[in-house]
């Protein structure tokens, strides 16, 4: 039994949509798109020609090489020195890598006991497939710690500089709603398929850190981009549904104090000759050699979270 | 293993731990976390200098389950236990002596942040001093940087932020020189802890292979930690860093900062190259002649500032020129020397730091020398610690600053080719710097009766002025008996070995 | 052992105290009780004279602290410490009395006073100081401790004095410094002691030319304090700013730390290394130099403070020079003349300090007739005047024979003459420049209105004093014998 | 000059773009000029590090089929090096952008020469 449909009912059909869609009939930008074209910066004049005024003074005083000789001739200074202390370092360098060992040749000092230890013993002393891995976060965990906490410091200056007051985070908030264009269509349909894949595709990176290529770090940039695009594609409003700078706080902060405390846990057993209850597991299963499953979910959460807030502390001071 | 062998390592790792919990937690809580973390990690450092001094063996402390050339290690002797229980005693004091201050300079939701910073510039501190890797030193040398920049921001004000970002280019030139450095001995070496590289710098040495790399690998690094301590024509960020910062931080940056990649260089002197291959070649005669270039030049500087604080600043470049001139001297007195006026200066740089702020405080807020007229006799306290700090800058007996000067002149005697420059350049510098700090002394012991300002009594700052009074014990301490240290610092410099 | 510290050590808790407890007051405090402050100050002064004299007869020297390793603060009283102690505890305790009624026209007295007797404490510190970082030690302490009476009045110009007088007086003991450093390295010990030199004997054959060097430039520098030739500016800049008191104790007892130290060092090397080389003949050359030119300067300085201040100059290096001659007959003639000239020059500044004080004159030839006004003060002047001059009886006429005497005898080419020749001429400019002033202001002219003529003569507090003093310069004129005994004691070590 | 200058061609290379971004961060006046800069400068060192691992011939330190013998694959210790580099790196550049926006929305503009005059006349 076939029902004839309303003209009414088919215009609300995906067909209908989808061929109107084609033939370029409708523009999905028109009346879906919430865009406030920023107003034409109209700055007070008189303000103007004073800053102007200020400027040219400045510059004069800056740049004027004419009059101001010893200026002029602290420019050039500074200018040749620098070059000329560049060509020299360039020199020096050529220099210094013409004396190196060749490139490529199993006979330099670097291929040692120390690099031979971690390709042959790898596997087993840390677990990890992925010998570059097993190095980071098992043999040099230290600098592994630290560097995590450079990115942690870093974050925290980030915060310092840019994270507003109340009042000049709500003037923001306002500008930035107004301002930046919100559902565009097209980037919103993208994301909603592409940010779960990328997303996705990041923590397959994070968990298969210590298996194949890839790890906390670049898991975790890959997930931190996903969520700029989020953001970019819906706004802050759905972002801060999930996700605030008191979350990303907490996430911080356990991340951090796990990766510390593990890694005492097992720096502790190491230097004590104590044994470590951790289990390596079997080389090659995804749960295995040890800490660096869990450290690398740890560092993958963190350089996600600092991603996604340097990208949002930069575009508005704060989330 | 003795269980004291573990403190080291926890220094560092609850200093980094201190600094992630404090970032949860509201202004006042880590307010108390700072102060006890430094407390519980400078006890923990003298515990660890008597034992070291006790067995008198300096011992490798393994970070990992891998013994030497594989896993990471740190390492403590004398002269580390000694430098990190000196570096959390002037962290405390200087926090503390700031502390009435951090109010009006930093924006009360960002107080935790700033504690956040400190406690992650003592664990890089820390791990700078007791590390034997190369590349951890690399790496806590970049968190150094980034919290002490921190630390110059925090207060927000456009010099500071303008200090900022030269500090970070000139610190960014400098661990650039120094990575490469680094990378080029490690393709000559193949490895990155400072114990290994030695043994094959040796060998390397001794076959006589490689000598042009190894040499600009020493240059590059040398010149790498020389940008980042501020040595005399990479300076010009520093008196405006210095100048505008919160006080604490000042005296902070002033006194451990630039210390901490100061000391990086003497474990990359002793312990990855050696002292004699490192006094074999002509870069100690270029770290010599910039010395003596800051002491000068720095003191000139600080003469022509009208500014308390720039001027005070100033100075540090001059007496980072006297480290490095130690340095340039090549031989063990001459390092003792430096050391000793690591410790001479850092007790008296933030000693100044401190008071200047008492000064500055009871003159309207006002930096400028004709504004503190009087201002010793508003506020006694500060006066006298100005003066004391002054007296040890200037090197009145009694005081660190003579200690370490008498020391260099020793070392000098005794290098026939750069004793007359080192003793000439010594007593010009020694002349300059009481020009500008008598200047300032007399300045504030001037009488003004009709200064508009109100003085400040001790019940109005007692905990600053108990600072200022162990500041001036700290001082006295090392200008009264300074053999025990003298002797410390040798014998750690012999563990080095 | 505890008179020696308590000598050192209460006058500068005193004084400590003194700065703290009776500090100037701020705005809107209640201003200093100055009766109270004299008499505590007055007391202090007499019970570290009590210690000191006292403290003269300790024989036992002791170890305070060790500075560093093998740097002992070293405390002992020898024969030539003796006799600069002495000359302190006369002079600083007069000047002081005196301080009381003359400073009543100038401020801040509780500072001036701290730090008067800081000076005397680290004067006497000084003095019994037995090893050369012990004495660096005090000699900075010195300079620090009286700048602040030199800046007293806070003008400009006083600051600027001040300030001048730092960096003279820290750019010579730096040069000093740099030679201790140098006999750190070459002597046994850095203990005193008087003829014998404390240089190893290797030492001296290794490296003898650039010791001397070192010898020239400690003499150089420790002769900053003392005025000599090249770094004599301070002083004239520094004593007319200064208040008279306080310029009387500048100019005869802190100088002479720079004359102690010249001793000191001559000790360390010895005299038998010095004598005969480049560095005798320098310095002789120099300190001969500063004699005539500091005469010459004094001859023509209108303001009297400035005049007296060049004639320190001048006379402080009739001193150095009996050292630098270097035999037993001329180092009597110095140490005679350490005690001549230190009562004789306190004596006239404290004279031009009460003319300043009753009459506010400080140009000489304002005083036309100052005789007729203040008599006793003129007498004391004229009569320290002789003694500054070399007329017999008087101190200056002994120590002046003895330093002729020994330089006649020395049997160095040319300065054995040439010596006493200018001692005579630099005598007879010091007659022209002292005498006039008591000459006019005796007889001040016919032309002179003798009717605005008054009595200024001031009060006992002042008067006394200086009457000690001069009669003391007198005294030692008459009786020198004990004071030679005493020298000869310090000249040959024992 | 050394024997190797031309085997070594990846190394000279970054020699030289060490060099340069040197220079700019010297040179420039414009400050995101100077944090590029700073990245080729970085980027030049990871390359160099890179190099440093290279063996010609062999693959990855990813162990497959269990094989773990030394002839099989490079050495792992440059890469991991490289690794933490560039989070250095990273942090760094956030930072140093941060700073750059915060002077540029007090003094719009982006050259330090300016902003010290400026900063020299508010007199503060």
């Amino acid at each position: 039994m076939s029902r004839k449909k309303t003209a009414e009912e088919y215009q609300k059909t995906f067909a209908f949509r989808f061929f109107r869609w084609l033939s370029g009939e409708k523009d999905p930008y028109n009346g879906e798109m919430e865009m406030h074209p920023q107003k034409e910066y109209q700055p007070d004049p008189e303000a103007v020609l004073r800053h102007e005024k200020e400027h040219d003074a400045i510059m004069d005083k800056v740049y004027d090489t004419e009059h101001n000789k010893w200026l002029h001739l602290f420019h050039r200074l500074y200018q040749t020195t620098s070059i000329l202390f560049c060509l020299f370092l360039i020199a020096l360098l050529l220099v210094t890598v013409s004396y190196l060992p060749a490139i490529g040749s199993v006979t330099r000092p670097v291929n040692n006991e120390v690099s031979e230890r971690y390709i042959e013993k790898g596997l087993e002393e840390t677990g990890a497939v992925n010998i570059v891995a097993g190095m980071i976060l098992d043999y040099r965990a230290f600098d592994t710690l630290g560097e995590s906490h450079v990115l942690f410091v870093a974050t925290i200056t980030v915060l310092i500089l840019l994270r507003l007051n109340k009042t000049e985070k709500d003037e923001a908030e306002v500008s930035d709603r107004r301002f930046e264009p919100k559902n565009d269509a097209i980037l919103q349909l993208v994301a909603t398929f592409l940010v779960p894949v990328i997303i996705i595709f990041g923590i397959y990176i994070i968990l298969n850190g210590h298996l194949g290529p890839g790890g906390g770090f670049s898991g975790g940039a890959v997930i931190g981009a996903g969520l700029v695009l989020y953001l970019n594609a819906f706004g802050f409003k759905k972002t801060e549904r999930f996700f605030t700078e008191k979350t990303y706080k907490w996430i911080c902060f356990f991340s951090l104090s796990f990766y510390c405390l593990a890694k005492s846990y097992s720096f502790y057993t190491g230097a004590n000759q104590l044994h470590s209850v951790i289990p390596k597991g079997t080389p090659g299963a995804i749960l295995s050699s040890g800490l660096i499953l869990p450290l690398n979910i740890a560092v993958g959460l963190v350089v996600a979270c600092t991603i996604y807030a340097f990208y949002a502390m930069f575009r508005k001071g704060g989330f | 293993m003795n269980f004291i062998c573990n403190f080291p390592f926890f220094s560092i790792l609850l200093s980094l731990f201190s600094g992630t919990i404090c970032s949860v937690l509201p202004a006042k809580a880590a307010k108390v976390v700072n102060r006890v973390v430094i407390i519980v990690i400078g006890l923990m450092s003298a515990v660890l200098l008597l034992y070291l001094l006790s067995t008198g063996e300096s011992f490798i402390y393994w970070m990992g389950h891998f013994p030497a050339p594989w896993g990471n290690e740190i390492r403590a002797g004398v002269l580390e236990a000694g430098m990190a229980l000196f570096f959390c005693i002037i962290m405390y004091l200087s926090m503390a002596g700031g502390a009435h201050k951090l109010p009006g300079e930093v924006v009360e939701s960002k107080h935790n942040l700033y504690y956040i910073l400190v406690n992650l510039l003592l664990s890089s501190l820390l791990a700078l001093v007791y590390t034997n890797d190369m590349f951890t030193a690399y790496v806590f040398v970049e968190i150094n940087t980034i919290s002490a920049c921190g630390l110059i921001m925090i207060r927000q004000v456009g010099r500071t932020i303008e200090a900022a970002v030269r500090y970070m280019i000139m610190s960014l030139l400098g661990s650039g020189l120094l990575l490469f450095g680094l990378c080029i001995m490690y393709d000559l070496t193949g490895h990155l802890l400072m114990s290994n590289i030695k043994e094959s710098v040796g060998l390397l040495i001794a076959n006589g292979e490689y000598q042009i790399p190894l040499i600009v690998s020493v240059a590059l690094m040398c010149i790498g930690l020389c940008i980042k301590s501020a040595l005399f024509p990479f300076h010009a960020w520093l008196p405006d860093a210095y100048g505008y910062s919160t006080v604490s931080s000042a005296a902070i940056l002033s006194s451990l900062v630039s210390k901490g990649y100061i000391f990086l260089l003497i474990k990359i002197i002793y312990r990855v190259i050696g002292f004699d291959i490192f006094n074999s070649t002509r870069i100690i005669d270029v770290l010599f002649v910039f010395g003596l270039m800051g002491m000068i030049f720095g003191s000139l500087s600080a003469i022509k500032e009208n500014d308390i604080r720039r001027m005070i600043a100033f100075s540090s470049v001059a007496q980072i020129g006297y480290i490095y001139m130690g340095f340039g001297m090549g031989t063990q007195a001459g390092m003792v020397a430096s050391i000793f006026h690591i410790l001479s200066h850092a007790a008296t740089k933030s000693l100044l730091f401190i008071a200047a702020i008492g000064l500055t405080d009871v003159s309207g807020g006002s930096h400028k020398f004709i504004d503190l007229t009087g201002a010793a006799y508003r506020n006694k306290w500060a006066g006298a610690a100005f003066t004391v700090g002054s007296l040890s800058m200037v090197g009145i007996p009694l005081f660190s600053g003579f200690i370490s000067k008498l020391l260099f002149a020793q070392a000098a005697v005794q290098v026939e080719g750069k004793m007359l420059a080192s003793l000439i350049v010594l007593g010009i510098s020694t002349v300059l710097n009481a020009v500008y700090f008598m200047k300032t002394v007399i300045r504030i012991y001037a009488y003004a009766p009709d200064a508009p300002y109100k003085g400040i009594t001790f019940r109005d700052m007692k905990a600053y002025a108990v600072v200022l009074v162990c500041f001036i014990l700290l001082n006295v301490i090392l200008g009264v008996s300074s053999q025990p240290i003298v002797d410390m610092i040798g014998q750690g410099l012999a563990m080095f070995a | 052992m505890y008179l020696i510290l308590s000598s050192i050590l209460f006058p500068i808790l005193a004084g400590l105290f003194l700065l703290v407890r009776y500090r100037t007051p701020l705005s809107g405090e209640k201003p200093v009780d100055r009766q109270s402050l004299t008499a505590m100050a007055g007391c202090s002064l007499i019970i570290t004279a009590i210690f000191v004299i006292a403290a003269l007869f300790a024989e036992k020297g002791f170890t305070l602290f060790y500075l560093a390793q093998s740097l002992p603060i070293y405390f002992r009283v020898d024969s030539v410490g003796r006799i600069f102690s002495l000359l302190a505890v006369i002079v600083i305790p007069c000047a002081g009395f005196f301080s009381f009624e003359y400073m009543k026209h100038e401020e801040h007295e509780s500072r001036y006073y701290g730090f008067y007797l800081l000076v005397f404490g680290v004067f006497n510190a000084l003095c019994f100081a037995g090893n050369l970082i012990t004495f660096y030690l005090f000699f900075e302490l010195l300079t620090m401790s009286s700048m602040p009476l030199v800046l007293h009045n806070g003008s400009k110009e006083a600051v600027m004095a001040g300030l001048k007088y730092l960096f003279y007086s820290l750019c010579g003991a730096y040069a000093a410094l740099f030679g201790i450093y140098f006999l750190y390295r070459n002597c046994g010990s850095l203990t005193f002691t008087v003829v014998d030199g404390a240089l190893r004997a290797s030492a001296i054959t290794e490296h003898g030319g650039f010791l001397l060097v070192v010898a020239f430039v400690m003499l150089l520098g420790f002769g900053v304090k003392a005025g000599m030739f090249p770094m004599h500016a301070w002083l004239p800049t520094a004593h007319p700013v200064a208040p008279a008191p306080a310029s009387a104790v500048l100019s005869a007892v802190i100088v002479k730390a720079g004359v102690l130290a010249t001793i000191r060092v001559l000790g360390m090397f010895g005299t038998d290394f010095l004598k005969g080389t480049w560095v005798q003949t320098a310095w002789l050359c120099l300190t001969l130099v500063t004699v005539f030119m500091g005469s010459l300067l004094a001859y023509r300085e209108p303001v009297l403070k400035k005049r007296l201040a060049y004639s320190t100059v001048s006379q402080l290096s009739y001193i150095l020079f009996g050292l630098a001659v270097m035999n037993d007959t001329s180092f009597t003639g110095s140490l005679l003349h350490v005690l001549a000239h230190g009562f004789i020059k306190a004596a006239l500044f404290l004279c031009a300090g009460a003319i300043i004080y009753r009459t506010g004159k400080t140009r000489v030839e304002e005083m036309r007739g100052i005789g007729k006004e203040m008599p006793v003060t003129m007498w004391c002047f004229t009569i320290a005047s002789l003694g500054l001059i070399g007329i017999p009886p008087t101190g200056g006429f002994i120590s002046k024979w003895f330093l002729a005497l020994g330089s006649l005898n020395s049997g160095i080419p040319v300065f054995d003459v040439l010596g006493p020749v200018i001692l005579l001429v630099s005598a007879l400019l010091t007659a022209g420049y002292l005498l006039p002033l008591s000459i006019h202001g005796f007889f001040p002219g016919a032309d002179y209105d003798y009717g605005s003529l008054q009595k200024r003569e001031p009060c006992k507090l002042m008067t006394m004093p200086i009457s000690i003093l001069t009669f003391l310069s007198v005294l030692i004129g008459v009786f020198p014998f004990l004071i030679i005994v005493v020298i000869y004691l310090a000249a040959t070590g024992r | 000059m050394g024997p190797n200058l031309f085997v070594n061609y990846g190394e000279a290379v970054s020699a030289i773009l060490f060099c340069i971004g040197f220079t700019n961060l010297l040179l420039q006046t414009n400050l995101i000029k100077k944090i590029i800069g700073l990245n080729i400068m970085d980027s030049a060192i990871y390359l160099f590090l890179a190099e440093k691992g290279y063996i010609a011939g062999r693959v990855a330190p990813i162990v497959v089929n269990g094989v773990t013998g030394t002839e099989t694959y490079i050495n792992p210790i440059p890469s991991g090096l490289v690794l933490t580099g560039i989070v250095v790196s990273v942090s760094v550049t956030a930072l140093m952008l941060s700073l750059t926006i915060r002077l540029y929305t007090r003094y719009h503009t982006l050259d330090l020469d300016e902003i010290s005059t400026q900063l020299k006349k508010e007199g503060k």
